[in-house]
């Protein structure tokens, strides 16, 4: 055991983190999706393995650096990973494990979606890989991108021209959140002469603030922040199921993370109170606006998808919250907290969706009624997912929305708690609107198919997790304290 | 006013055009075209506001160079799009955004 | 095994009965693991109540297999009469308050099954009312219960009396205790549900119920009022509203159909003799050590003449003469006739009233209330002896053998009883006993012969029926959210009241009945100075 | 002296994953299942009386796992943990047994009994819990575990109440969290201690802790149903009778009552409670609770509705003893913890024998019943008295300490409260009892087929009488050294005396 945590913690991970990936993305591409289904499970568990001895290491050595080819910066690209960066990667590598089983499954192997499904998304995990890991700006600019093309070609995936819609409609904001990113990293080159995020740091002038504006708004779009959150639904609620998993997981995650570091580590002198609460109530907005919607949706996966529009809300609670002590960072802890646990209880909820969709032959909500006979250990998983959602103990929902609302109520900005309360409680209103089909007879006209056990295992595996993030919050917060700019608050 | 400052006020001003045009157009054509104008725009900005010093910063060329790959890969990838939609929709917008101009 | 339950009936109280004469004095025992910590003792007030109350269980036992041994719920009613009986001797030898009480609610819980075990409506609508009053006595008496607990932070009912006697707030538990025992001795106002429970119920039943029951309430007063420690007011309270019943439940009692009803109106008048008692006791400590002796002894008296004249009646039939008699003979006793036990009761109590101002208005009272008495007993001797049952079938010899037994032990009760003051059975005393029964079998032979026919018919329960009919008003008035207990049978039985002819002030009649009543009055008043 | 970290985490693990594997079971393996049930009952009890008797030489069992910064899962069994953990112990035994007849032939039964073995071991869970945060957890588990039972008929009515159900947990649930949360920042880590720890914090903060309170009773008043928080209760009682039971006897509504009993007396301390003047207005609203419900449940003409009012205002005689400064009253609050559980498992107990057997959901239907199912109704019967708080059933003795604690903390009007309370206890239960014994029947009953050689089946006979002999023996031999009685004065020292 000592020997492999020894060995774990002494090998640099972080090539790993990149190379394997995109070399399975590329030879995906080239040698067919016979290859491609081979070599998955072994690049995507080589990814979390590396994963996990980046994790590791940082929680022992503290944060990683490592210049690419032996070039530092400016010229080179030189990689960085601290306690958060670690967490996104776990958590990416372990969904995309996850998604990777389920894809096995949901996929045959000729399947014309899989042929491009592999190669997407490999490059989709290299490309958040690269952007969780860089530490210059434009790098970041140039990972944003790919991983955006990589998940339209996967919304792409399906066929048909909702589709191909959804797709155009998500690559069009993509790529206009990515200009606006762009133009801010302009204006901050020219103003300070340099990318590496290390060394940055804005002055309060009226220049810094339109750099904000423009970077946050970029990357807002991304996030899907209320009120510009209009792509989502449909590319993540038309994808296949193991698609809207990735997307609702993990790709917007990749742009709030971005934002989370900007925020903190090169705004956070330019910021002031107005522009923090003005986040958070787009945040709210999102929370009351994504659950109302979600509430009216008549199909599962939209439901679904709605309710990640509501969740990314609370992400953005944690900037009215974390920008001004007290409570700074409990509520850093738990924004990012949320963007964990709402990872994996996403992807659950998706990839059990797509298993329900399979087992029903549709995805009519109200036909559901027998779910919970036909598809017991699938319904599970969508509860444990939800309990996770609506912030209910044990769970690492639970755990963020304690740091959240701790947060609040230290900073007295009870007006969050208000929003969150009233957030869990329309979540648990739209979720239990699936949950209830468990206990309805089956419908006359529904005849079930058998998905196949892999469907649900990963998805209830991956529920698990979620709920093992709030029962093992001690270690994961304490990695996350590595590097973390709030880390002379901590006793 | 420098020649930098001038370039970067250029290319602040192209941005905006490409962002009213892309905005404000539903043809999904006009539109990419729209998006490299923007991108156009980011560009001159990043090489303008470098040549502040007075010398020459080989990073922003570098930066732009990548840029542009990224962009035209995006272009290519929306124009497949884009046509994959017409064919099986007949249209060339998204639907719900009807072309008015 | 129902038959048989019915057959060992009589045979449950007999162990209490042998304790009662051969307990020894001062017998205490304690369960400290039972309850609140269970005390039982068995003092001299105790070992009164234990003997008549077992010795009444015992005949009702008796006759209850006689009588109820086709009845096809004999099981039922064998099961709540040993419940009743059961919870009625806890009480009566429980030392402690949570005993106590736990013998009086199930005594009072258990009583319900005898009242309503003919299942006819008249005895639905009786529980009923029977139920609700006796809930509000236990509440009463949990209101004051806990204070007294809480006050002589004890459970011991002899530490309970004297803490209550010492405390600064006493009057106001002296008052819960008087109401809340006072609904089961069915003192004046109180007792609204005694002329209704009491006949529904089963002979036997009625019997323990009028003879037993009621005297639990008189218990009570006994152990937890602090009589003879410290004066009230409250005892003149109680001593008035006694006094006031004496004759209030004969006024009422004389105008009733109904044998049973009579007896149970008559039970009224009687208790208000031992509230009175206790009243006074309570108002002049010093008088009580002469006043308890003499509620025991009326306490004994009452309970087995009246057990007596309950279980008579179901031997009443036609060609038996002879049961008349005696019932004649309890009738005499019950009004304080010489020689028998009911005079030396009474005389007892005579005695004992304290010396004062209050004697000069009390005995006169006493004496009327014997005329009163004797006439009532008379209306009842006359509906007896007037009735026809058409299907009446003779009980087997034995329950006649067993009730002479009966009307013999109470007849001569006091007589034996140890622990009276001697009485001289001289010719002075003799004289008082005997005018008022005499002046009252006049009266009533008078009045039997004139006012046969125009009798007004109060409905048995008297106030209780405007009393439900104002609330029944208040309810719809107030639009109040509940609804009735138990739907359509509330409208049943609603006596109209007053029903049937009335007595008219202004007839001859009428104004020679209230002159004649006024000499006797008079007379009374005289004679006993 | 430590006892152990494992054995409060076994008993919880002896339903936890009694239920997980009773989840995975085939729907038709029905032996297997019962027996793995009941087993696991058997051996949660003797986990329970080990620690009980532990508990009783003054060991302490404690886990303890650091889930965050600053903040713990403590499991820790103390003499207030143990009389929920005992009550839920048992009454899960009986109620296991209950359930199994109740449900011969139903479909989805690997799903009750799995939910059902949950929703035990959150029950377990918040009894043992060492502090607000773990209590949450469970408080909250306990919600999600249950609400499968609620809608486990799966009709339209039974998706209501389970909606009206989560909708009121869950924002208490929200409430409670935000109180938990806003002391969690003034006091750090809210561990449970005898006598509380607040009062050492600075004065400047009280009027926050005041609010903080009404947060956190708010928050568990839903569970317990208080007024104006309790319409959920009535309606949830579409579930099937052993889950009623469960619900009102031992998990639901009694976690509430649980947590308002911690937080009073382990969290704020009662006579810093007292100095806060929190007391009084807590008093004020179970008194107003107690007699609503009994006036509410006067009308009802649904027996388990009648019941679920009646538990209404039973479960706030609980919060009333908690509000009345002083030991006396102590004692009659926790008492009633466990006297309540008894009695009221008793009465749903028996309603549903009714119901299943002969297909009685109404009182007006009770006509004669009493003859039919003569050792149901007198179960039914002893609770009902109990109820009432006639002596010596269970009730009784909680009546009377609860009165005694009021008059020994000053408030003498709650004894108007308790005796307009007995009287109207009394009013809707003799009814029912007067019914089912003394009238006659009217027409002959839907199912006149007998059912084994007993009035039901044994399964479902047994469970109610045991209960019922419990509801006399608890009362009867309340002094005893093994009453609830006495441990509820046990706790009530360790509570007092510091």
């Amino acid at each position: 055991m000592s020997h492999l945590h020894a060995w774990l913690v002494a090998v640099d991970w972080i090539p790993w983190l990149l190379g394997p990936p995109l070399a399975h993305a590329t030879l995906a591409f080239l040698l067919g999706p016979r290859l491609a289904r081979l070599l998955a499970l072994p690049v995507l568990v080589l990814g979390l393995v590396a994963a996990s001895g980046l994790a590791l290491r940082v929680l022992e050595l503290g944060p990683q650096v490592h210049a690419l080819g032996g070039w530092g910066a400016p010229l080179g690209i030189e990689l960085y990973a601290d306690g958060l960066a670690a967490l996104m990667l776990w958590m990416t590598a372990a969904i995309g494990l996850a998604v990777g089983c389920y894809s096995l499954a949901f996929f045959s192997a000729d399947d014309r979606r899989g042929t491009y499904f592999w190669p997407l998304a490999a490059f989709l995990i290299g490309a958040m890989n690269a952007l969780y890991l860089s530490a210059d700006l434009f790098n970041l600019y140039v990972t944003l991108e790919l991983m955006g093309l990589a998940a339209v070609g996967l919304v792409a995936l399906s066929s048909g021209a909702a589709a191909l819609a959804a797709a155009l409609r998500y690559l069009l904001a993509a790529l206009l959140g990515s200009l606006l990113y762009l133009l801010g990293v302009a204006l901050v080159y020219g103003n300070q002469g340099s990318l590496a995020l290390a060394g940055l740091s804005l002055e309060a002038n009226l220049l810094s603030s339109l750099i904000i504006a423009l970077m946050t708004l970029g990357l807002a779009i991304k996030t899907a922040l209320f009120p510009l959150h209009f792509w989502l639904p449909p590319a993540h609620g038309g994808a296949p199921a193991p698609v809207s998993a990735l997307l609702s997981a993990l790709v917007i995650k990749a742009s709030f993370y971005l934002l989370l570091r900007l925020w903190f580590e090169l705004f956070l002198p330019a910021i002031n109170l107005p522009a923090a609460q003005f986040l958070g109530l787009l945040g709210a907005g999102a929370i009351l606006w994504g659950s109302w919607l979600a509430l009216q949706q008549r199909e599962l996966k939209m439901l679904v998808a709605y309710s990640t529009v509501a969740q990314v809300g609370y992400l953005f609670l944690l900037f009215p919250l974390a920008s001004f002590a007290p409570g700074a960072e409990a509520a850093w802890n738990g924004g990012v907290y949320h963007a964990l646990s709402h990872g994996f209880a996403k992807a659950a909820m998706f990839l059990v969706a797509g298993a329900m969709l399979f087992a029903a032959g549709h995805g009519e909500i109200r036909r559901l009624g027998g779910l919970g006979q036909q598809l017991p250990l699938g319904m599970f998983t969508f509860a444990l997912a939800s309990v996770s959602l609506m912030g209910l103990p044990p769970s690492g929902g639970f755990i963020a929305k304690w740091l959240l609302l701790e947060a609040a109520l230290a900073s007295g900005q009870w007006w969050w708690i208000l929003v969150m309360m009233v957030g869990g409680l329309l979540s648990a209103a739209y979720l239990f609107r699936v949950l209830r089909q468990a206990f309805l007879p089956t419908p006359a006209d529904t005849r079930f198919r058998r998905p196949p056990a892999m469907l649900v295992g990963s998805a209830f595996l991956l529920s698990l997790v979620a709920l093992g993030l709030g029962l093992w919050a001690n270690g994961t917060l304490a990695l996350l304290r590595v590097g973390a700019p709030f880390t002379e608050m901590t006793p | 006013m420098t020649g930098g400052l001038f370039y970067a006020i250029t290319g602040v001003l192209l941005f905006c055009l490409g962002l009213y045009g892309f905005i404000q157009h539903a043809h999904l054509l006009r539109r990419i075209l729209a998006f490299n104008i923007m991108g156009s725009g980011c560009f001159l900005v990043l090489v303008g506001l470098a040549q502040r010093g007075g010398q020459v910063d080989p990073v922003p060329h570098a930066l732009v160079l990548t840029g542009i790959v990224v962009a035209v890969s995006a272009t290519a990838f929306a124009l497949i799009l884009m046509r994959q939609l017409y064919v099986e929709s007949g249209h060339c917008t998204l639907p719900g955004e009807d072309e008015e101009s | 095994m129902n038959a048989r339950l019915l057959r060992l009936l009589p045979w449950a109280p007999l162990p209490a009965l042998l304790f009662a004469i051969l307990g020894p004095a001062g017998a205490s025992l304690e369960i400290p693991w039972l309850l609140l910590g269970m005390q039982f003792g068995l003092d001299d007030t105790g070992r009164s109540f234990l003997f008549f109350s077992a010795l009444l269980w015992l005949f009702a036992g008796w006759q209850a297999r006689d009588l109820l041994a086709q009845d096809p719920r004999q099981t039922s009613f064998g099961l709540f009469f040993l419940a009743t009986l059961g919870g009625n001797l806890l009480l009566i030898l429980a030392a402690d308050l949570a005993g106590f009480y736990f013998g009086y609610a199930l005594m009072t819980f258990a009583a319900y099954g005898l009242v309503v075990h003919k299942g006819s409506p008249e005895a639905w609508q009786a529980g009923r009312v029977y139920l609700v009053m006796a809930l509000l006595g236990e509440a009463l008496l949990l209101l004051a219960f806990l204070q007294l607990a809480a006050l002589a932070d004890s459970l011991r009912i002899a530490d309970v009396q004297a803490a209550l006697a010492r405390a600064p707030g006493r009057e106001g538990i002296m008052a819960l205790l008087a109401a809340g025992f006072g609904i089961k001795a069915g003192a004046l106002t109180l007792h609204l549900w005694l002329p209704l429970a009491h006949p529904v119920a089963p002979v036997p039943a009625s019997a323990v119920l009028s003879g037993v029951l009621i005297k639990a309430g008189l218990l009570g007063w006994l152990r937890f009022l602090p009589l003879g420690m410290v004066a009230s007011d409250w005892g003149w309270v109680l001593a008035i509203a006694g006094l006031i019943a004496v004759f209030y439940g004969v006024v009422v009692g004389l105008v009733q159909t109904v044998s049973k009803v009579i007896l149970a109106y008559s039970s009224i008048s009687q208790m208000g003799l031992m509230t009175l008692a206790v009243g006074l006791g309570l108002a002049v400590p010093d008088a009580w050590p002469l006043l308890l002796p003499a509620v025991i002894l009326y306490a004994l008296h009452h309970a087995l003449t009246k057990g007596a004249l309950f279980l008579g009646l179901a031997l009443v039939g036609p060609g038996r003469r002879s049961v008349l008699a005696g019932m004649a003979l309890l009738s005499l006793s019950l009004a304080g006739a010489p020689l028998l036990s009911g005079a030396l009761a009474k005389y007892q109590l005579k005695v004992a009233v304290p010396s004062g101002s209050a004697q000069d208005w009390i005995l006169p009272m006493l004496a009327l209330g014997s005329l009163a008495t004797t006439l009532l007993m008379a209306r009842l001797l006359w509906l007896l002896a007037r009735a026809k049952s058409p299907r009446w079938t003779a009980p087997p010899a034995r329950a006649f053998l067993t009730w002479w037994l009966l009307v013999l032990l109470a007849l001569t009760s006091t007589w034996w009883w140890p622990r009276h003051t001697p009485m001289a059975l001289g010719l002075e005393h003799l004289g008082s006993a005997a005018w008022p029964v005499l002046g009252g079998s006049l009266l009533a032979w008078w009045a039997a012969r004139r006012f046969v026919w125009r009798w007004p018919a109060i409905p048995a329960g008297d106030l209780l029926w405007p009393l439900l009919r104002a609330i029944d008003r208040l309810r719809q008035a107030a639009r109040w959210p509940l609804p009735p207990l138990d739907g359509p049978q509330r409208r049943l039985h609603w006596p109209r009241w007053p029903e049937g002819g009335t007595l008219s002030i202004g007839s001859s009649r009428a104004q020679g009945l209230l002159l004649l009543f006024g000499l006797v009055l008079l007379l009374a008043m005289l004679w006993s100075r | 002296m430590s006892g152990g970290a494992w054995l409060p985490l076994l008993v919880l693990a002896s339903s936890l994953f009694a239920g997980l594997i009773i989840f995975a079971l085939p729907e038709a393996s029905q032996r297997l299942r019962s027996s793995l049930n009941l087993a696991a009952a058997l051996a949660k009890l003797g986990l329970v009386a080990m620690m009980l008797w532990g508990v009783y030489l003054g060991q302490q069992y404690e886990a303890r796992y650091t889930l965050m910064p600053g903040i713990d899962f403590v499991l820790r069994a103390d003499a207030l943990a143990m009389l929920l953990v005992t009550l839920s112990a048992v009454l899960w035994l009986f109620t296991t047994v209950y359930a199994i007849g109740y449900l011969e032939g139903s479909p989805h039964r690997s799903r009750f009994f799995g939910f059902f073995s949950l929703c035990v071991t959150a029950t377990m869970g918040l009894a043992l819990a060492g502090n607000l945060f773990t209590f949450f957890m469970f408080y909250e588990l306990l919600t999600l575990s249950t609400y499968p039972l609620v809608v486990h008929r799966g009709t339209g009515q039974a998706l209501r109440a389970g909606k009206l159900y989560l909708g009121y947990t869950l924002t208490g649930g929200a409430v409670l969290l935000v109180g938990i949360i806003w002391l969690h920042g003034l006091a750090g880590n809210v561990e449970f201690v005898h006598g509380g720890a607040l009062s050492n914090l600075d004065p400047a903060l009280h009027g926050e802790l005041v609010l903080i309170f009404i947060l956190l009773i708010a928050g568990l008043g839903v569970k317990a149903a208080l007024v104006p928080l309790h319409g959920w209760l009535p309606v949830a009682m579409v579930a099937p009778a052993p889950v009623s039971a469960l619900l009102h006897a031992v998990a639901v509504v009694k976690a509430g009552a649980f947590g308002i009993v911690r937080v009073v007396y382990e969290v704020y301390g009662i006579e810093f409670a007292a100095d806060l003047n929190l007391l009084l207005p807590l008093a004020v609203v179970a008194s107003i609770t107690i007699v609503y419900g009994s006036l509410r449940a006067l009308s009802q003409n649904d027996l388990k509705k009648r019941l679920a009012y009646s538990t209404v205002s039973q479960v706030s005689y609980i919060v009333l003893g908690t509000s009345l400064f002083g030991p006396v009253g102590t004692i009659g609050g926790l008492v009633h913890l466990a006297h309540q559980g008894i009695m009221k498992i008793t009465l749903f107990f028996c309603a549903g024998n009714l119901a299943e057997t002969l297909h009685i959901h109404r009182v007006s239907e009770m006509n004669g019943v009493g003859r039919r199912m003569p050792w149901t109704m007198t179960a039914f019967t002893i609770a009902a008295f109990g109820m009432i708080g006639v002596p010596p059933m269970a009730g009784f003795i909680s009546k009377w300490y609860l009165g005694l604690g009021a008059l020994n903390s000053g408030m003498d009007w709650v004894l108007l409260v308790l005796v307009a309370s007995t009287l109207l206890n009394a009013a809707y239960f003799l009814p029912v009892l007067h019914a089912a014994w003394f009238k006659p029947q009217q027409g002959p009953w839907p199912e006149e087929k007998p059912r084994g050689q007993f009035e039901t089946s044994a399964w479902l006979l047994l469970p109610p009488l045991i209960t019922a002999a419990l509801t006399i023996a608890v009362g009867l031999f309340a002094a005893l050294a093994i009453s609830p009685l006495e441990w509820a004065r046990i706790i009530t020292l360790r509570e007092y005396v510091r």
